[in-house]
């Protein structure tokens, strides 16, 4: 709030925190008329909660995709999970965890049987975290990987599709490692932020326990060099040592 | 066993004990989902009228997960305490509610009883019981803990302060520190859920707010919202540790997919303990529960989703807790749809886990693809304000910047305390006033340069 | 005129001024039904920050029903207080409500505003106010008025007796008046619906209820509740009336739907004036209102129905109603569809009709076809317990066996007394205690005769 | 609650007005534990809600209707409202209150242009309620109606229709009065009530003011007798007087 405009409404306490606004996109700051926030950050916050609505019921812009995971130089397959569609979705997760038949198929048809990781692009609950953040994390992973001796399987492209629809898919194309790239829950300030979820030896079955997890990426959030770097370091790790999940710390930098 | 009831020439009839409770429950998206939701409404009511006559000794001996399969249902059973059942033995559910509900039932009974009372006794006493019900029974209970100040006196109401960040930034945090400390949050724990995993960057925040809290000599308590191995291994390499949080669960196999067990717990509890950081308490563990997340790993035994988390209850209790909190909306609509089903279920955990002697507080919350809003956020937390909550988020403006969802803000915790007269921890609300952020009467102050102080201690 | 706002490429713009209302309200069926209600969530949002940017003094100038055509209309403009309406005139509605929930508003600032208020101004600004800004601004508000007791001080919930019967039988009401009496239940008004229509069975009614009240001395008023013209014909037949009874809406034509105008009422308020029976003072009308009724008779003129509903306020501030209560789901789901809109609803009335002056209580209630139950009704009255809401009803089990919907019962009342400390009406507390069937802390005490001689009263 | 259960619970108190029940069908003498209701009585109540929920959602028995009426001695005829089905029936009142085109042509068709009375037995929001105590009703009505020399149109059966539904109806039919009978809303103690409304010289776009209402219909509330001749009076009232509503009130038993 500006100094104008406090003298003009002089019942709204503003808070002298505002300079850490720097700092953090979390709402600090606001002030306050009485114990509530004043209408213009509450109006605010209702029109980011629409736009976060909004972003649930984005979609995968599989063009799009394609093109831009053309230049990684690996074959793109285009699958589904079992969820008809986004209110399925929402309502069944555990549909989203499976491939279809069609999808079964295809993977089974391309006839990879095995490979040392298998990546995977998943709308999850924010597509267009996915459409912005995705294509280029993949280039700079495709290219790291493979600089490492690691044997790539197909890129997938997956529709309504949950963290644990890796499993199968990995399992089908014999992955020692998946690794799904995956739009996470929009958020207000985020709407369009991306996790990666690493799983040893992918399987139907399997629980979180045995993943690692990379949250958050997005340009206010972990950068796509950062998440790239932070990947690279757990598959390699998870492959070296043949475990993921809690067994797999990230050690980067950890103090002596 | 099965449980039958008839209406006209229709008769229900309810296979087992978890068929009949699942059936007994209030609708909800999750126990659709799970498969074990009664079809119809009147089907729902006759379980109800069925549950009623079951008597509670039934539940100790009718396991809802077989005793040789299932750590928490031996935990729950070898841990009965009889003789504090004693008295509520000869109930039906249905007395057992009236008897809860009755003017007889006092808070210094109902203390010496939750040892008595499984989990899944005070779920089924819970699935007869309205909204007003659950509020007033459970205002009823008080639950005290302590750590650096004491936790769960009635009239009073605490906060977590919850400043998460994106990428776990330190001067990020900081900033969100001390905008909720202005504002009088964080007397529960000032705790962050990190984006990240890595011990180093644990530990680094562990750090900071250790620092910070010294500095101000701030009568509170901190926490990073690790993983348990994370926290174990970092107490080892004598970070400094409050509290260990570990999110639980009500079955063996989800507790499994958590990466945890009971015994994973109990050393974390024992390292902590060890630790001997509370000055006033030695509360010293942080759980998390939440309707759905054992059916989320598929580990829920066709239990109904609300049944399932009171037996996270038991887990929780085994650890002399200083807070247990329930994300309620956190997950999604999978498990709760909308409002509605937010508020119903938030009512019976917090109830049920002070049945059990829980200190419950509450992650008021919702996500974006549920179908909820702040309406029902100011609905819910007037009600658990009006239960005796023991306490609930702080998160700048409601909004988490990191786990991507809605809870309670800085400023819905002035509310609820103004509106209803609740006061902050009494050792943190004296340094609140110490400090000139607060007044006695919970009014915030106009700023006596302890915004500046604060920024000089936790810049570096 | 026209409101616009702009959202990324998208430019939302709002016709008129009861357009942008309309769009601005949270939504809810009976808008849906109108057509009127905003196509999108984010066209919602729009349509608020446009909104807020509204002056006040264009609600003086821009009138949702032409002046000309209604009569509510014309009294609205013409009663409007302009020195009332001096300290807040200069207002956007977004600036008066962020000046509403200041703390220089206060108790006292409240009164001396609300007849510079017009019924759309308060539905703008609650527009954008959430539940809890609702409740905290409700609580705000005290309006006093009285007959034989005193309604609505602060710390002080009063409920009207509704001992109604499918057939009015006079021994099948009395039961239900003895039982609620002994709940403690009947200080805001004995108020009866009648089944039927006949002036003499009203009149048998009054007298009936008027006999028990002066031979027990109770210091409350009766009613029951027919159609104004029969109160009237009864009034010039020297028949009991204590206060006159009159559902009213928000559009002229509506009221005629009704089979009411401004001048009925008017010659009603003074008939009933002139029998000048209230001991401690003369507020002599009981109002009822409720969301929807405007739509239902084709008379809303493209207005929103909560915009509408506080119109109905400007006719019952005009008769300095004792008690106005909007019968909050009572019609049905095509106005309110669920527990969530009726909960909106009600505190948006609550709070309309506090900051307009007015003496509001609420029939919390839903009917059969509509997706809400108990827990719904549990959890408004709470609600609106902490909102300082005026007065309940209480139906024998919440169970209107006339009017066929679900109200709150005589245990509701207690419950929220006792869970938030209030008390009935002064002048009735004391004589609940010397009847020895309360004690001064509210609670029930075990029956030292009055059953018997009630009965005895009652019975002839 | 008997003495024996009382005493096993000694902490239910129980309510001395357990003889007044005999008086009304309300919820009195419910007793008490703390504030609440005791579980008896509070799961009665849930039970109550379920079949009240279900009533609405009950349908006319229209060929056991026909049947019923036949005795009458009058044409039957079967009309729907606009309301596709009850779920729309239930949102879109504007639809319940006015005949579908079928029904329209229907009433044409038939070629009644005038009668003094057209009695219409419609579903509202409780079919079961007009299935049980419409036919009765009607059948006695329509001997008084026709002694006291009224000519009568057609009985109608509609379904999916609300109170107005008669004004469009009867002006088709050049009635000089409507009497519909309607399911009135379902309550927990009497979900099969039955109202009676009344409207001189039907024509669409009346409102309420211009009718007569006898309500709660019931066997625990007006009887079939009763409600006969509360009706007939309203009917011959209002055809006398040639006016219906509030101007027009049922003054029988009316002390000097
Ligand atoms: C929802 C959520 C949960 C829910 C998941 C329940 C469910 N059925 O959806 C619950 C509350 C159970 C949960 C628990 C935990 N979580 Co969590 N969770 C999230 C959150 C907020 C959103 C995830 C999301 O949007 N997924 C996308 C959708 C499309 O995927 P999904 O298939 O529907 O959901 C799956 C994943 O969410 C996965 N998942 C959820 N959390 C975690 C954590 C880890 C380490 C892994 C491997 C998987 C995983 O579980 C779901 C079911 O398979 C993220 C933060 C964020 N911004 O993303 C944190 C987050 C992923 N969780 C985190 C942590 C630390 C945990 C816990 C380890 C905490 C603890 N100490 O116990 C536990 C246990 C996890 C486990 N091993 O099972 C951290 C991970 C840090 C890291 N980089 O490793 C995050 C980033 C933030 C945080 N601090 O909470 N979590
Ligand atoms: C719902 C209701 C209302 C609602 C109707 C709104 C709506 N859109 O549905 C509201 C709150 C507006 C209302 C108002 C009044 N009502 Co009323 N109402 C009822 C109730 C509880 C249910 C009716 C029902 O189920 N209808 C069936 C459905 C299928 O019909 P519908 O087409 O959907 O609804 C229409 C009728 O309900 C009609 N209606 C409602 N009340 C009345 C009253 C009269 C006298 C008439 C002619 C029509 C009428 O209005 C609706 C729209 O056209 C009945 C009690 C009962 N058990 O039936 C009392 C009842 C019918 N109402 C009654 C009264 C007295 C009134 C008022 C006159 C009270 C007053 N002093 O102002 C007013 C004004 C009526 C008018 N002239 O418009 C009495 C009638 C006594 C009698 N025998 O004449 C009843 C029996 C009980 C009572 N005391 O409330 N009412």
């Amino acid at each position: 709030m500006s100094g104008e405009e406090k003298n003009r409404h002089p019942y709204i306490v503003s808070d002298h925190t505002a300079a850490l606004k720097q700092f953090t996109r979390a709402r600090i700051a606001l002030g306050r008329t009485g114990t509530s926030v004043p209408h213009k950050e509450a109006l605010a916050f209702k029109l980011a909660h629409a736009a976060a609505r909004d972003a649930v019921f984005s979609m995968l812009d599989v063009n799009a995709l394609h093109d831009e995971l053309k230049p990684a130089g690996l074959p793109v397959m285009h699958l589904k999970s079992k969820a008809a569609d986004r209110d399925q979705y929402l309502q069944r997760p555990d549909l989203g965890r499976e491939p279809d038949e069609r999808s079964v198929a295809l993977v089974k048809a391309y006839g990879c049987d095995s490979c040392d990781v298998c990546i995977i692009l998943a709308d999850g609950l924010s597509s267009e975290a996915v459409n912005r953040h995705a294509p280029a994390l993949v280039r700079l992973l495709v290219n790291r990987l493979a600089q490492a001796g690691f044997t790539l399987g197909p890129l997938i492209i997956a529709e309504q599709a949950r963290v644990a629809f890796a499993d199968p898919v990995g399992q089908l194309l014999g992955a020692g490692l998946s690794l799904i790239l995956i739009g996470e829950r929009p958020g207000l300030s985020s709407p369009q932020s991306m996790g990666a979820y690493i799983t040893y030896r992918p399987m139907r079955g399997l629980t979180d326990e045995g993943r690692n997890c990379v949250s958050n990426i997005h340009p206010a959030g972990l950068s796509i060099g950062q998440a790239a770097e932070k990947i690279a370091y757990l598959v390699r790790e998870s492959l070296r040592r043949k475990v993921s999940g809690i067994a797999l710390k990230d050690e980067t930098g950890l103090l002596p | 066993m099965a449980y039958k009831y008839s209406i006209g020439h229709l008769t229900y009839t309810f296979n087992d004990l978890k068929t009949l409770l699942a059936r007994a429950t209030p609708f909800r998206s999750g126990d659709a989902l799970a498969g074990v939701a009664a079809t119809t409404y009147q089907e729902h009511v006759a379980a109800q009228i069925a549950l009623a006559d079951v008597h509670l000794d039934v539940f100790l001996r009718e396991a809802l997960v077989p005793y040789e399969q299932d750590e928490v249902t031996r935990l729950i059973i070898d841990s009965h305490d009889a003789a504090a059942f004693k008295p509520i033995g000869h109930f039906t559910v249905g007395q057992f509610r009236d008897w809860l509900l009755s003017d007889a039932c006092d808070t210094a009974v109902l203390k010496s009883l939750a040892n008595g009372i499984t989990p899944e006794m005070a779920a089924a006493v819970s699935k007869l019981m309205r909204n007003q019900e659950l509020i007033a029974a459970a205002k009823k209970c008080e639950v005290l803990t302590s750590f650096r100040n004491t936790i769960g006196l009635s009239g009073r109401l605490s906060t977590r302060l919850q400043p998460n960040h994106p990428t776990d930034d330190p001067a990020g945090i900081s900033a969100s520190i001390i905008d909720g400390i202005l504002y009088g949050s964080g007397d529960a724990v000032i705790g962050i859920n990190p984006a990240g995993d890595s011990p180093a960057n644990t530990r680094r925040l562990l750090e900071m707010i250790d620092n910070f809290r010294r500095q101000f000599a701030i009568p509170t308590q901190s926490c990073v919202l690790c993983h348990v191995t994370t926290t174990l291994d970092l107490i080892e390499k004598h970070a400094p540790v409050d509290l260990t949080f570990q999110s639980i669960a009500g079955t063996q196999s989800a507790n499994a997919s958590f990466g945890i067990s009971l015994s994973l717990l109990e050393e974390a509890y024992q390292a902590t303990l060890s630790l001997n950081r509370g000055t006033i308490g030695n509360n010293v563990m942080y759980f998390e529960t939440g309707q759905g997340s054992a059916l989320s790993a598929n580990a829920h035994y066709g239990i109904d989703q609300q049944t399932c988390e009171t037996r996270a209850y038991a887990v929780a209790r085994k650890f002399n807790p200083l807070l247990v909190n329930s994300v309620v909306g956190f997950i999604g609509p999978e498990y709760l749809y909308n409002g509605k089903q937010i508020i119903r279920a938030a009512l019976e955990d917090h109830f049920c886990a002070k049945l059990l002697g829980l200190p419950m507080g509450m992650d008021v919350c919702y996500t974006n693809h549920a179908e909820a809003d702040q309406d029902d956020m100011d609905t819910l937390i007037t009600l658990l304000g009006v239960s005796g909550c023991t306490f609930i988020m702080g998160v700048p403006g409601a909004d988490d910047v990191m786990l991507n969802y809605q809870s309670t803000s800085f400023h819905d915790a002035l509310y609820l305390r103004r509106t209803l007269g609740l006061r902050p921890a009494p050792e943190f609300e004296a340094w609140l006033v110490q400090q000139g952020i607060m007044d006695r009467q919970g009014n915030q102050l106009p700023d006596a340069g302890t915004y500046t102080r604060l920024l000089g201690g936790i810049g570096q």
